[in-house]
């Protein structure tokens, strides 16, 4: 079990008490190590894998001595070709050289002369064998030595590279990350060329072993937050790691908080980007969400197309995201207060329009909005987990019962209708999904405070909300930086976003002191030619 | 898991000095925007916004005081060096005397602005609702820390200002330069005794004290407090002299808010018009934070006296006995009008201005230092 | 009133005071506790009729006040 | 986080345990869109009238738009009666179903009969609630403000509406000042104790209409039951808090000249040819641009002195029948000339009415001899109801045509002049 994160009580001197999980230590007591005896080992093998029915062996003698060879992979999970054609080939032509394969070093010959494979690597404990084998690597087992060989020939048919569902784009690569782990550090590789794009290699879940990958630039990264995720990750121990969400539970900062603390994305290009501003990657095996940490909250309100398109309008799209968001959080609730507390605040006209409109309604204004709000949300429940065609269906149905029916009915205000419907758009106007969902659950908060006290309600649940949002930290980095604390520089990519030319810094709470991004003193910016030149 | 968040945020230079100026700004003019001006006009008539003037000259040269003592005892804030300069039992005498203030400072801001909500907002809502719901939300952020007040002020500070100056802009058609003439007419008495009178208010600006230590540069701190008070001045200045210029002093006297009145009278080109709730938001808002730092103060000064090792457990009973006090002393909105009038000052005076001397000419008879 | 203020402290009491007890830091609760028996003893000063110690210094200096502001 | 669920928990059960004070559903208020006070003669009584926008067949109902359907009218008038303008308001909810709600109201109209008598609680009431705005315009009227408030006006579908609208139009140009509460309670207050707000009146406008055409044509016209019109043009004076007296128009304008500033307004002149003296050529009109007005109080052996400065930056409007040459310098001086004495006719007899009819100071001597003088101020204000109306006054006027609208010269000509 992962100690439970009330950590923060204790003092910053006693970090040492709880100690990271240290690999080896815990292989060598639960992992016994293998036997010299190929036949040994093939019973045991054959023990941890009883009822497998894709498990293979293959027994072969190599060499003028025929030393029993034993090759154990997982049907479907290894590359077919590679272990029918390059490694039974290799060990079949140990037959016809003539170095004589036998005493302790015939794994090394093996490994060294004879395998046609460029991933190999010698294991030795059970343990590493059942997860070499599990994680579709074909293990090698030679008489008469401890050792085996793991040989990489992962081959598994995953989905193709295509454009992500989740995070469209007008401008931009439209490539995005599969399900295959190697396939998007590749992917990553391809956009970073640099020996400084650092991977590490976590295995987490005891029964699922899922691959996971911090991914960084060092000398750009803030060598701190590198640590902190390090230990977080090595803290995980839980039976299955199924989508990086497991992940992103387990080491965020503060569990009980509605707010996402770490950003994800589906887009290559995105999770580059971040990585050369200095944050950490994550990448789970198995889904294609990598986590981005350290996240500040602006930048849920960033879409990556915002690089990509002209800095004005760019910065204008971002203006009127936090208006959205706003809306997305006040507008039902700025509706209740207002029409129900303060109508002063209507203009007159309106105010009567309003009036009439609700002429007759039967229920009140907080009930109306809040059945409307709850129905919108199963609306759109129902849309996104139906089949595509049905869930279109289900909006028009939606759309005409709710927004025409009702009103016809004078069951509901058509005011209320039009005010869900505002709601409804500005909540999608937030470019993140995850932070949309934060804002969709305290948008009811905000509908019960309002219509209990009316706009002072509201401007409670506000400062509440905004002095929890101001004290989350997000691996050491404020959540609502550069807003506050106020950093003026870093204020160039939030909610505006200034010309790549402009960008000569990278935010300086994420990179600390490795913060040039541009290597010229000056600025890059383009500048006509000048006619005195000629 | 244990000390992730202090690897992180180390107890001292928790605030930078641009938060320690929006803190003491928020502090000054949410307390001195509400009633004030009210008051002060009572006082001064249309000199009210000279003696404004002449109350900040007199509070920068008290911030002197502060700032220095808060460099000669480093990393020590009003309650410690008490204890530093008058010894172990004298000094939590006196220094008890700061946390309490606070504490008094705080039930009268948070009742004047409960009882303003009740008046202008919620007139059938019973004031002690409000005034539960304002002490529960302030000592929420209190038990956040310092850190996350400050950076509520950073974002609640610019807010407010930008709101007095829009307010002023909006209500200028309204006003009436000849309201505000003639100056000194009634001699300079008005000026003068209506200085001290907003001096007082000013002056619960001394908190910064207790910002220091935690400020990453204590040495600005004479400069916060500076430009805090010179925009906190400048506002109060504003409200006033507006109040004046529109509804001339005979009315503006008697005025429960007249910052809220101000907001009233904006009818600009007939479209914008009853918005005085927004800027009341803005205005509760800020008070509300500015409490939530008093009651902080006092958490911190009783946790310094006592030698307690966290000062958290103290935010919701410290929030309680204000709430107490703002309920039980007050039957009525005219007696917590009279007693900020005539009551406060005077304790504020002692407290501002005769302790904080007192420890200083002590201080300096003894040649009494910080260690640090 | 009364009742509600002590019922209050009561609850901070216990949220507050359980866990400092639980990590032995006597002093603060102790001090806590402190806080809210004054918050009590304020409640029950209101309920037999006694002024609060605002009003004793508002009978105090009030009239000071009024010699120096108008 | 326990605490903090704890704490969540208890505001929870006592914000519903509690429940909403001031919810009210928007169908449940009658929007006052503007309030009537009026006085039974000779009693303490407070006649209310208020008039509340309805919304009747102005809804979801409206399926067609535009045009309403049922044609019932947009608002309604509701009377009540009290011994304060509060309780009256108060009285009015044994009437209404709903809830007054006055935040809306944008017009207090004061019926001649309470300005008469004096209006100083229905002031004080009017300060002390929160929901009337010192933004609020004021109006007095001849008759009852009962009968104003009823009165339908053409183009609106809630006469306060268009009575605001007219008093806002009056903001940027026209004869009459327009005050708010809060204006009109300043000048109360401060040291004349003098106000002034816009005059209602009630006039047979069509009646005169139609009764000069029938004279003109020599028919009876269709006239039948043509109502009355309603008209803001003069100018009702307070002074301590009672009304002494009605401007005319003239006066009325002349006062707006003084107190705000000429801009806006315009000046309708005789034109009398500099030849002959005689024969007058008609009226013209000037539509007075920019402009500005001074008074500077100066003191003397001989008492007090006030010099007014007025300074008209014009438009040349109308010229009438008067056949002048507007391209020639000379002409244009003469008009210069006699618009400035028009003005300056004007200004002395709306200040000699001040002094000697309503003895009223209306026309800011005090205010600027206070903000010149402060020390002599002092000892004159106890008697400046006396001193008032003996203050000597120099008048001088300067107006510059600056165009002349868009032609120059009169189009049809008739004999030349000279």
């Amino acid at each position: 079990m992962r100690p439970f994160r009330f950590g923060k009580m204790k003092k910053a001197s006693e970090p040492e008490l709880i100690q990271p999980r240290v690999a080896e230590v815990e292989t060598e007591l639960e992992n016994p190590k293998l036997s010299s005896s190929l036949a040994d080992n093939q019973t045991t093998m054959q023990t941890i894998f009883t009822n497998c029915p894709d498990f293979m062996y293959r027994e072969l003698k190599i060499g003028q001595e025929r030393v029993p060879v034993l090759l154990l992979y997982m049907n479907g999970l290894t590359d077919e070709q590679t272990v029918n054609g390059d490694i039974l080939k290799s060990l079949v032509n140990i037959k016809s050289s003539n170095i004589i394969v036998s005493g302790s070093n015939t794994i090394e010959i093996i490994k060294n002369i004879f395998l046609e494979i460029g991933n190999i690597t010698e294991i030795t404990t059970i343990g590493e064998v059942e997860e070499a084998v599990l994680t579709g690597s074909v293990v090698l087992l030679l008489e008469g030595t401890s050792k085996a060989l793991k040989i990489g020939t992962k081959g598994f048919d995953g989905r193709i590279v295509s454009e992500p569902a989740t995070e469209g784009v007008v401008r931009g690569p439209r490539e995005g990350f599969t399900e295959s782990l190697q396939k998007n550090t590749a992917m990553l590789r391809r956009k970073i060329k640099t020996p400084n794009l650092k991977l590490e290699k976590f295995v987490l879940g005891r029964v699922t072993k899922t691959e996971v990958n911090i991914a960084y630039l060092d000398g750009t990264v803030n060598s701190k937050v590198v640590d902190e995720v390090k230990k977080r990750l090595s803290l995980i121990d839980v039976d299955s790691v199924l989508e990086s969400a497991y992940i992103e539970e387990m080491i965020e900062d503060e569990p009980f908080s509605v707010f996402p603390q770490i950003d994800h994305s589906e887009k290559p290009d995105k999770i580059a980007a971040a990585i050369v501003q200095g944050q950490v990657a994550i990448f789970t095996d198995g889904t294609p969400f990598v986590l981005i940490v350290p996240t500040m909250m602006t930048q849920f309100l960033q879409s990556s197309e915002d690089y990509y398109d002209r800095s004005i309008y760019a910065t204008s799209i971002r203006l009127v995201r936090f208006v959205f968001l706003t809306l997305a959080l006040l507008l039902p609730a700025l509706y209740i207060a207002i029409t129900t507390f303060h109508r002063g605040l209507l203009p007159t006209s309106l105010l009567i329009s309003i009036t009439a409109a609700r002429e007759g309604a039967p229920f009140p204004t907080v009930i109306e909005v809040l059945t409307m709000e709850v129905t919108f949300e199963a609306l759109r429940e129902a849309g996104l987990r139906l089949p595509k065609p049905v869930g279109q269906a289900v909006s028009i149905v939606g759309g005409l019962v709710i927004g025409e029916a009702a009103v016809q009915a004078s069951m509901v205000s058509p005011v209320t209708v039009i005010i869900v419907a505002l709601t409804g758009i500005a909540s999608f106007g937030i470019p993140s999904y995850s932070f949309a969902l934060a804002i969709r659950i305290l948008r009811f908060g905000m509908i019960a405070l309002a219509s209990t006290l009316g706009l002072y309600g509201v401007l409670l649940g506000v400062l509440v909300m905004s002095a929890h949002l101001v004290s989350l930290r997000s691996f050491g980095v404020p959540y609502m930086a550069p807003f506050a604390p106020f950093n003026l520089k870093d204020m160039k990519d939030s909610l505006i976003r200034l010309p790549w030319w402009a960008m000569g810094d990278r935010p300086r709470l994420i990179a600390k002191n490795n913060n040039n991004r541009q290597r010229q003193k000056f600025f890059l910016k383009p500048v006509p030619p000048d006619d005195n030149e000629k | 898991m244990a000390g992730k968040k202090g690897d992180w945020m180390p107890e001292k230079g928790i605030i930078n000095t641009k938060q320690f100026v929006w803190l003491l700004f928020i502090m000054i003019s949410a307390f001195a925007t509400m009633q004030l001006p009210g008051m002060l006009i009572m006082q001064a008539g249309r000199d009210a916004w000279l003696s404004i003037l002449g109350a900040w000259l007199l509070d920068v040269m008290l911030a002197l005081v502060y700032a220095y003592m808060g460099i000669r005892f480093p990393g020590e804030n009003l309650v410690q060096y008490s204890i530093t300069i008058l010894g172990k039992y004298l000094g939590r005498l006196v220094g008890i005397l700061f946390p309490l203030f606070f504490l008094l400072v705080c039930t009268i801001v948070l009742r004047g602005s409960a009882q303003l909500v009740n008046i202008v907002f919620l007139p059938r809502t019973p004031l002690n609702v409000i005034l539960v719901t304002s002490y529960l939300v302030s000592a929420l952020i209190a038990r956040k820390g310092l850190e996350a007040i400050a950076r509520m002020t950073e974002l609640l500070g610019p807010l407010y200002l930008l709101s007095i100056i829009t307010l002023s802009f909006l209500v200028l058609p309204a006003f009436h330069m000849s309201r505000l003439l003639p100056q000194f007419d009634n001699g300079v008495t008005p000026f003068l005794t209506g200085a001290p009178l907003i001096l007082t208010n000013f002056g619960v600006c001394i908190i910064m004290a207790m910002y220091i230590p935690l400020c990453n540069r204590p040495e600005n701190g004479f400069l916060a407090k500076f430009s805090a008070v010179s925009m906190g001045a400048l506002v109060v200045c504003l409200v006033t002299a507006l109040s004046v210029g529109i509804f001339g002093i005979e009315d503006a006297q008697y005025m429960s808010s007249p910052g809220i009145q101000l907001a009233k009278m904006i009818n600009f080109s007939n479209y914008i018009e009853r918005v005085e709730m927004i800027w009341l938001l803005f205005l509760v808002g800020s008070t509300i934070v500015a409490s939530s730092s008093l009651i902080w103060a006092f958490g911190q000064g009783i946790a310094q006296i006592t030698g307690l090792k966290t000062y958290k457990p103290l935010i919701y009973p410290g929030a309680l006995i204000s709430l107490a006090l703002g309920i039980l002393s007050f039957p009525s909105s005219l007696q917590h009008t009279n007693f900020y009038h005539y009551t406060f000052p005077i304790v504020a005076a002692f407290v501002e201005v005769g302790l904080e001397l007192l420890l200083f000419a002590v201080a300096l008879i003894l040649h009494k230092r910080g260690t640090a | 009133m009364t009742v509600l203020m002590m019922f209050t402290a009561l609850a901070i009491g216990l949220a507050e005071g359980l866990p400092l007890k639980k990590k032995g830091q006597r002093r603060e609760l102790v001090v806590m506790t402190t806080l809210l028996a004054m918050t009590i003893l304020l409640a029950v000063g209101h309920y037999l009729a006694l002024p609060s110690p605002l009003v004793l210094l508002e009978r105090w200096l009030e009239p000071v006040g009024k010699a120096i502001f108008k | 986080m326990r605490k903090l669920v704890l704490i969540m928990v208890c505001l929870s059960i006592a914000l519903l345990l509690t429940g909403c004070w001031d919810y009210k559903e928007v169908d449940r208020l009658a929007t006052v869109m503007a309030i009537g006070v009026d006085r039974v003669p000779g009693s303490e009584i407070i006649l209310l009238t208020v008039q509340i926008a309805s919304t009747q067949g102005n809804g979801s109902n409206k399926q067609t738009g535009g045009q309403r359907g049922d044609g019932g009218p947009a608002y309604t008038v509701m009377n009540s009666e009290g011994k304060s303008l509060s309780e009256a308001i108060r009285n009015l909810g044994a009437q209404s179903t709903r809830r007054i709600l006055i935040s809306h109201c944008k017009l207090i109209v004061i019926g001649e009969g309470l300005a008469k008598t004096g209006i100083g609680e229905i002031v004080d009431d009017l300060k002390r609630d929160r929901q009337f705005r010192r933004t609020d315009r004021i109006l007095t009227t001849d008759k009852t403000a009962k009968e104003i408030l009823e009165k339908d006006i053409a183009l609106e579908q809630v006469p306060a509406r268009g009575l605001d609208l007219i008093m806002q139009n009056f903001e940027t140009a026209g004869p009459v000042l327009p005050v708010n509460c809060n204006d009109f309670f300043v000048r109360l207050n401060e040291d004349p104790h003098v106000s002034s707000t816009p005059f209602a009146q009630l006039q047979d406008i069509d009646k005169e209409v139609t009764r000069q055409l029938e004279k003109a044509v020599g028919r009876p016209l269709d006239s039948e039951g043509k109502p009355k019109t309603l008209t803001i043009a003069k100018t009702a004076i307070f002074k301590d808090q009672r009304m002494v007296g009605v401007l005319n128009e003239e006066d009325t304008r002349a006062h707006r000249w003084l107190m705000d500033s000429p801009k806006g307004s315009s000046i309708t002149l005789t034109y009398t040819p500099k030849a002959q003296p005689n024969e007058e050529k008609g009226e013209i009109q000037l539509d007075i641009i920019d402009g500005k007005t001074t008074i500077m109080p100066q003191i003397s052996e001989n008492g007090i002195t006030m010099n007014i400065d007025m300074r008209a930056k014009v438009s040349l409007h109308e010229t009438g029948s008067a056949d002048v040459n507007v391209r020639d310098a000379q002409k244009i001086e003469q008009i210069q000339q006699q618009a400035e004495e028009a003005m300056k006719r004007q200004l002395e007899h709306t200040i000699d009415t001040a002094q000697k009819e309503l003895k009223s100071d209306y026309v800011g001597f005090s205010e600027n001899l206070h903000n010149s003088f402060p020390v002599d101020w002092k000892q004159v204000k106890d008697q400046w109801d006396n001193i008032f109306p003996t203050v000597n006054y120099h008048v001088s006027c300067e107006v510059e045509i600056l165009n002349t609208s868009i032609i120059s010269n009169p189009t049809l000509r008739s004999e030349p002049e000279e």
